[in-house]
């Protein structure tokens, strides 16, 4: 990893304020890319990082400050613009559309070589030989529906390089990755930067911060408030200029106080959205006061097992008993009477309703149950009181029991939805990224919730892409690998290197031969 | 008790309204209607008020019911749909007559006339004249639904097809609407395609069917109005409702203060019922013949269409 | 509009003023035909509330009229306070089980619901004017011949008492209000209501609440439907003919209160409450354009382009009001994540001021 | 009759059935493009009277057919450009602001139509041409490949626009904005910009439609479409967003209310029985929808309005 290059920066960002009803989304930042350097920009949800971002894109609009590409002031009022300055964007979700192939989503917005007739072959090519050149996998004639996560990132990757970017933004690329794929991406982008590129990379995992900067850059409330280079600082030092208090990375964990079984997955199999199978033979076990974490890369099945044990899908075979009852036959309102709960990974899709108020979601699952419902009419004078309760147990921060819960900010809908969930006082609690998005303040305050359940004798079933999150909480860990267990590790026994094998769906005898080929300088710090 | 009658001196105009379920110039039942006020009011001196497009039965009893409160001397309800409603509000005001059709019923109440027309008459006229003139022996009849005074007249024009060749085919067709056009025009073609070189049709919907008959060069015979302006080119024939003929009698009655409810029904005898020809296309000298003797026959009783 | 038709506006204004407004029979009159745009405009309040668009109102008032219609030729001696009650119940079944096919053909068949119910519309008014013209048709009008589609003069004792003033107001307008109101409870205070709204802001959250998706759509309609089949029975038990009648066109009795519903309810802000003023607003605009149009001459059609372009208006001003609340609320971190939704569906559940 | 199962009667029957579904399918080609990039478009059937007023009150004032056609693609085109204001720059509730539309199409068409032409009065509809060589088929010929102008157009239009969907630059952008227009957006593809040029020839191509069944009748009267609209916008749901399945869709309609009116004039159904037979293109559009609910082909984004940074 270079030194920071010399001379002229590619893009330098001066005084950039944006202001949102209410917010102040960047307050007065000055930011800057040097040819050839990875930059960062770190901090919590709602920093204003991706707004910073978007602006650069033109996809927002500055109300302050300039943009000064290669010393020279540009407006960029259009993704448009952007493109012909020569600025990629990879955004926090996927900009594919997901119908036509690779190669249609490359060429999409470019000029045919044919005018007025679409002439996909010289893109084929093209993207073959760039392929070739940065050592990324993609099918140019695939089409993007047919392609898993870590592919589609390629295609991501792919546009910007065919359109041969001088500056590519990243707004949190990896946290649909594996490591191993982390690793590779690492490695084009390493590509990009020796060709004289600058990259702006964004993320929440700070091992990968730290391995991959040049520079980072901390904002805060909208403002910055540090910089530094990794060689100068550490993960603790990162988290508490972002939150701007000591933060513990590890939760506390008592000793597991394991009792009798409460959920009970065999010989589970689950279709996904195309009738494939995704997930199989699927056997696991919970027990009250035990935390069992499972570990993979988003896209292999993990939101379908989770649907399958809410009720929302049907398995296809095998047998879930949930506090002793069998509920695969069962509607999702049944599973719920069990003492089941959950914390979907979709929050704001799944979680909660914008447009609804924050008393209104608080009830959503207890709504009809006295004492908040009345002969089918609404307590109000019992959800007042019940809501206020919540609201404050679980510090939940908002104006009032009445504020469209679409007004909170991620990290409290998040509090909402848990608050919510362990209002039933729950037996089972099945909990999907419950910290997905959640700045660290905010996911330190989960951890501490959900280790208070576990405490208190309810069987946690974690699912978790955050691999500190999942080895710091559970008590054992399961890697899921395209439907399968391909592995259940103790809470002692896993490290980031064994389950990220797994989770590549290497399987332990396999990944032991490999032991001494490991590339050098690729293992998380 | 002419000076009780709600203080008209009989210099003061005949105030007449009238509902009409379609458009005042529709070439139909509406502007058959519209048409013989004006002609009213050449000979009686009238003001009239018109609110037309009442297709919905319940506006159209909103009106009715608005123009008898406003003290209107004469409310006509023109469509036999607006019976139910009639029959409800007439008790509510004695003083005012009312007049509806095409219907032969007065509810038994002595405000309310009804007129009715024999249109079959016109259709055996009509039909006459079309067996005549066909080449083809396939004649094409293009309906909107089967009720009242448009059955009458498809009825009395099969029957004077009939009457003249019984081996002539007529192809009726009831489109189910007195409105679509497009409808129409398709069973125009249906008919066409089937050999028709005549075709006849009521209603407003009619439009759609002559446009087809131009097209293709078929005879066309009207009724209600004066079809020609569909095609002076192929519109041979229409009958023509005088409703006139019932208004003047009603407006007589009410002059004379003898109102009392009664059934008045127009035909060929009493001239309420008058054929129009297309100058344009004039009938070989032995086909006018024909229609001539069978108009005459229907005055005068010695002939009658068989139509129930 | 007037000026380019050609006739003096002023003459016309003060005509429609005075044809909507003048005088408690032209007040009257504006209720009367308030009335079922305020049944059916509630009963599209609840679809939209749950997330479904409801184009069927017609179809549904001709559901309603036709099953309360044949329900007091089979009990016309029934005695009139438990008739009357009975005939409301039988016509809100009509209205409900023709909406509830829109529904389970969302739910189970995964059928757009705004083609199924224009479709739905298309089959209802078949079935009436084939019941018009041959089952239910008037005797008298067999027996004279005349066979004007529509049934005999309904039982006296099914007839909406009119209320007591002097016009012709009936207890038809009393109820459609009564039920604007029970809406309002059905939506924002009962558990039911609750489930209607997350359905329609939220499936995914609903489903993984507990609640079913698709029964909740199915007794959106239902709910919908009933509303309309109540307008049905106002329709056809409060006019003047005390009988269900059709031109044989697409238009039939309804007057397109169907359709002139919608439009209600989007002017009274898809809220129950604000529809009821929202409704006679309307009615009164009809009432008065069919005195001005007697009065300057301009084809009633002047209206239907009107509507048409409130519609427009009113559905394309509640993006800038979005935009304005939006801009008035404090509005803090959405985490990128809220997705855009359309306007009307995010409409917020309190009172606004009608336009 | 016993004739109506004969040669010359099934061939008259395919070819009213063709020009029957010509409206339809122009109309419902015009929806498939504005779908395809995400905007529904329920406003058909008034877009289409408007068209067809246009094309009957041009034609009748200058007896220029070709002058009448054109008139209908403006006064379709000047709809979508209004109806693209309301989706796009206001971002409208789309199913409702194209009732708007319907109901403002038919009560404007109806306006103008009393105001300006009154009684009913005919014009010169387009005349017959025969394709060359086909035209002389024998039986077939005669029949099928006897039609109007407008005709031919349609049918040509599915190729044409099957290719500029799938073939040009224009074409890609407009299935990317359809399904995912934010990812269009962020490679430059600017989304209002494809949706207005969709909703513009989608609506001039619906005006066309009014204008083709006016010039076919040679007349204009209130709600002269009747439902057409409505049916065209089913039909795009049938054809699965293609426009090789919206011809086919098109054809059976056409078709079935060929087959509905022969045998209504050939008297094999008569009076009330015609009631059941008047619903069942309603019911067959009900059937269709449940059998392809399988919803292949649905843009994703249809109906969902686009806005940057959301
Ligand atoms: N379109 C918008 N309208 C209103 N407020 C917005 C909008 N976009 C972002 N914000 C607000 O601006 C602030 C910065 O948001 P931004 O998305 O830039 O945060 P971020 O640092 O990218 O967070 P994350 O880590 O969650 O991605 C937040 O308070 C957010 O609620
Ligand atoms: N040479 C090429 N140039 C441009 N696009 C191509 C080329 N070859 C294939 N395609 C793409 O392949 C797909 C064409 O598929 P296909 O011919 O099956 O059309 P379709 O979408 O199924 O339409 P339909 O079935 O309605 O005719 C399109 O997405 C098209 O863009
Ligand atoms: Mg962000
Ligand atoms: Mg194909």
């Amino acid at each position: 990893m270079g030194p920071t290059t010399a001379g002229s920066p590619l893009l330098e960002l001066e005084g950039i304020t944006k202001r949102f009803p209410g917010v102040v989304a960047n307050d007065r930042v000055d930011f800057d890319v040097r040819p050839g350097e990875v930059h960062t920009l770190l901090g919590e949800n709602g920093a204003g990082k991706s707004t910073l971002m978007k602006i650069l894109y033109g996809l927002y609009h500055a109300d302050e400050g300039e943009i000064r590409l290669r010393g020279e002031p540009v407006t960029i009022d259009s993704p448009s613009d952007a493109i012909e300055q020569g600025i990629g964007m990879i955004h926090q979700h996927f900009m594919l559309v997901p119908t036509l192939t690779v190669a249609e989503n490359v060429a999409l917005g470019l000029p045919s070589g044919r005018r007025l007739l679409q002439d996909l072959s010289p893109v084929q090519q093209r993207i073959r030989e760039l392929s070739e050149i940065y050592g990324l996998q993609v099918d140019p004639d695939a089409y993007i529906w047919q392609l898993a996560v870590g592919e589609r990132q390629r295609v991501e990757i792919m546009k910007a390089i065919y359109r041969d970017v001088s500056l590519l933004i990243l707004d949190e690329p990896t946290s649909v990755l594996t490591p191993a794929e982390v690793d590779d991406l690492f490695v084009t982008l390493r590509q990009m930067t020796d060709g004289g590129r600058g990259l702006v990379f964004i993320s929440h995992k700070l091992h990968e911060v730290m391995s991959l900067s040049d520079r980072i850059t901390v904002l805060r409330g909208g403002r910055v408030t540090g910089r530094t280079v990794p060689s100068e600082t550490s993960r603790e030092q990162l988290a508490h200029m972002m939150v701007g208090r000591e933060v513990r990375l590890a939760p506390n964990r008592s000793e597991a106080d394991v009792a009798d079984a409460r959920l009970t997955i065999s010989a589970l199999e689950v279709l996904g959205d195309r009738g494939t199978p995704a997930v199989t033979d699927f056997d696991l076990e919970v027990r009250s006061g035990e935390v069992v974490g499972i570990a993979g890369v988003s896209g292999n099945g993990q939101r379908e097992l989770a649907e399958a044990l809410a009720g929302l899908r049907p398995a296809a075979s095998g047998t879930v008993v949930m506090n002793g009852v069998e509920t695969t036959a069962k509607t999702p309102k049944e599973i719920r009477r069990l003492g089941v709960s959950y914390i979907p990974e979709e929050r704001m899709r799944d979680g909660a309703i914008g447009e609804f108020s924050v008393a209104e979601n608080l009830i959503l699952t207890s709504h009809d149950l006295p004492p908040t419902s009345r002969r089918g009419f609404l307590n109000f004078k019992q959800i007042e009181t019940g809501c206020s309760d919540l609201v404050r147990r679980f510090t939940v921060k908002t104006p009032s029991l009445e504020t469209p819960t679409a007004n909170l900010s991620g990290g409290n809908i998040q509090k909402l939805i848990i608050a919510r969930e362990l209002s039933g006082e729950p037996e089972v609690l099945i909990a999907s990224q419950p910290t997905r998005g959640v700045d660290i303040g905010a996911a330190e305050y989960i951890h501490t919730v959900l280790m208070d359940q576990r405490a208190g004798g309810i069987a946690i079933l974690l699912i978790s892409e955050d691999l500190d999150e999942v080895i710091g909480l559970s008590d054992r860990i399961a890697v899921m690998f395209e439907g399968r267990v391909m592995g259940i590790l103790d809470q002692e026994e896993a490290t980031v290197q064994r389950l990220g094998l797994l989770m590549a769906g290497v399987s332990d005898g396999e990944a032991e031969e490999r032991a001494g080929r490991q590339p050098a300088g690729s293992g998380p710090v | 008790a002419e000076e009780e009658d709600a203080g008209r001196s009989a210099d003061d105009p005949i105030r007449i309204a009238m509902v009409g379920p379609s458009a005042s110039n529709d070439l139909a039942f509406t502007q058959s209607m519209v048409d013989s006020l004006d002609r009213l009011g050449e000979d009686y001196n009238i003001e009239v008020d018109v609110t037309d497009g009442t297709f919905v039965i319940e506006d159209a009893a909103v009106a009715i019911r608005g123009y008898a409160e406003d003290g209107f001397d004469i409310v006509l309800a023109h469509g036999s749909q607006f019976g139910g409603s009639l029959s409800e509000i007439a008790p509510d005001f004695p003083d005012t007559v009312f007049a509806w059709g095409t219907s032969r019923d007065t509810f038994g109440l002595t405000n309310v006339y009804s007129y009715s027309v024999q249109s079959d008459e016109g259709g055996f006229i009509n039909g006459t004249i079309a067996a005549h003139m066909t080449e083809s022996g396939t004649i094409g009849v293009v309906g909107p639904i089967e009720v009242g005074d448009i059955k009458l007249y498809i009825d009395g024009f099969v029957a004077g097809v009939k009457s003249v060749d019984p081996s002539i085919t007529v192809n009726v067709n009831y489109i189910d609407s007195f409105s679509d056009v497009a409808l129409a025009a398709e069973a125009a073609q249906a008919h066409v395609e089937a050999g028709a070189d005549v075709m006849t049709g009521v209603s407003q919907m009619v439009v759609g069917a002559t446009g087809v008959a131009r097209e293709h060069g078929v005879l066309w015979f009207g009724s209600q109005t004066d079809q020609v302006p569909l095609g002076e080119e192929i519109v041979v024939a229409s009958q023509i409702y005088r409703w006139d003929f019932q208004l003047s009698q009603i407006v007589e009655d009410l002059l004379n203060d003898e109102v009392s409810g009664r059934v008045i029904t127009a035909d060929f005898s009493n001239g309420g019922l008058t054929m129009a020809y297309n100058p344009g296309l004039p009938l070989a000298d032995d086909v006018q013949a024909a229609a001539d003797a069978v108009e005459a026959g229907l005055k005068d009783g010695s002939l009658s269409t068989g139509v129930e | 509009m007037l000026v380019v038709l050609g006739a003096n506006p002023l003459t016309g204004y003060a005509a429609l003023l005075d044809g909507a407004f003048g005088g408690a029979k032209n007040l009257a009159n504006s209720a009367l035909k308030a009335m079922p745009l305020l049944l059916v405009g509630v009963g599209i309040t609840i679809a939209f509330r749950a997330g479904v668009i409801n184009i069927g109102g017609e179809g549904q008032i001709i559901a309603g009229a036709i099953l309360s219609t044949l329900f007091v030729l089979g009990f016309p001696d029934v005695p009139r306070f438990v008739l009357l009650p009975l005939t409301f119940l039988v016509g809100a079944l009509g209205g409900a089980i023709w909406g509830g096919m829109a529904g389970v053909l969302k739910s189970y068949a995964r059928v757009n619901e705004i083609l199924s119910t224009i479709m739905l519309n298309i089959i209802a008014v078949q079935i009436l004017n084939l019941l018009l013209r041959g089952p239910l048709m008037d005797p008298g009008e067999i027996e004279k011949g005349s066979r004007i589609p529509h049934t005999e003069r309904l039982s006296g004792n099914a007839d909406l008492p009119i209320l007591p003033g002097g016009t012709r107001l009936h207890l038809g307008v009393l109820i459609a209000v009564l039920m604007a109101v029970a809406c309002y409870f059905l939506l924002f205070r009962t558990t039911q209501g609750l489930r209607l709204r997350a359905v329609g802001h939220n499936p995914f959250a609903s489903r993984y609440a507990g609640m079913s998706v698709k029964r909740n759509v199915v007794l959106a309609f239902m709910y919908s439907g009933a509303m309309c089949g109540m307008a049905g029975v106002t329709l056809v038990f409060g006019s003047e003919g005390h009988r269900l009648a059709t031109d044989g066109g697409a238009t039939t009795f309804t007057g397109a209160a169907g359709f002139n519903g919608i439009v209600a309810a989007l002017f009274g802000g898809l809220h129950p409450l604000w529809t009821i003023p929202a409704s006679f607003l309307f009615g009164a605009l009809l009432v008065g354009a069919n005195a001005m149009q007697r009065a300057v001459q301009v084809p009633a059609a002047l209206i239907l382009a009107l509507n048409g372009l409130v519609v427009v208006f009113v559905v394309g001003s509640m993006y800038a009001r979005a935009r304005l609340a939006r801009a008035a609320s404090e509005s803090s971190d959405q985490d990128g994540e809220s997705d855009s939704r359309s306007p009307v569906r995010s409409a917020d559940p309190e009172p606004r001021n009608p336009p | 009759m016993s004739d109506f199962l004969t040669v010359s009667v099934l061939l008259a029957t395919l070819a009213s059935g063709i020009r029957l579904a010509t409206p339809f399918l122009l109309a419902a080609l015009g929806e498939t493009i504005g779908q395809r990039s995400g905007v529904l478009n329920l406003g058909v059937e008034g877009v289409m009277l408007l068209g067809a007023y246009g094309a009957y009150y041009a034609t009748l004032r200058t007896d220029s057919i070709l002058f009448g056609i054109l008139v209908s693609l403006i006064v379709g085109g000047v709809m979508g450009i209004v109806y693209g204001v309301v989706t796009l720059a206001l971002k409208a509730e789309q199913g409702i602001s194209g009732i708007g539309i319907f109901i403002f199409g038919l009560g404007l068409s109806d306006l103008l139509f009393q105001k300006q032409v009154g009684t009913p009065t005919p014009i010169d509809g387009l005349g017959d041409v025969a394709v060359p060589l086909l035209g002389d088929l024998p039986w077939v010929g005669e029949v099928i490949f006897h039609q109007n102008v407008l005709v031919y157009v349609a049918f040509l239009l599915v190729p044409v626009l099957w290719f500029v969907i799938n073939r040009t630059p224009f074409g890609l952008n407009v299935r990317a904005v359809g399904e995912t227009p934010e990812a269009a957006d962020s490679l430059g593809v600017s989304v209002d910009r494809t949706r207005y040029i969709t909703i513009f020839v989608g609506n001039a191509m619906a005006g066309l439609a009014g204008g083709a069944l006016a010039l076919e009748l040679g007349i204009f009267q209130q709600n002269l479409t009747n439902g057409h609209g409505f049916i065209a916008i089913a039909l795009v749901y049938f054809g699965a967003w293609r426009p090789s399945g919206v011809m086919a869709g098109a054809m059976v309609f056409g078709l079935v209310s060929a087959t509905v009116l022969q045998w209504k004039t050939l008297g094999i159904v008569v009076g009330t029985t015609a009631s059941i037979v008047g619903m069942f293109p309603a019911v067959l559009t009900i059937l269709v929808l449940v059998l392809v609910s399988r919803r292949t082909g649905q843009p994703s984004a249809l109906t969902r309005p686009f806005e940057r940074g959301h």
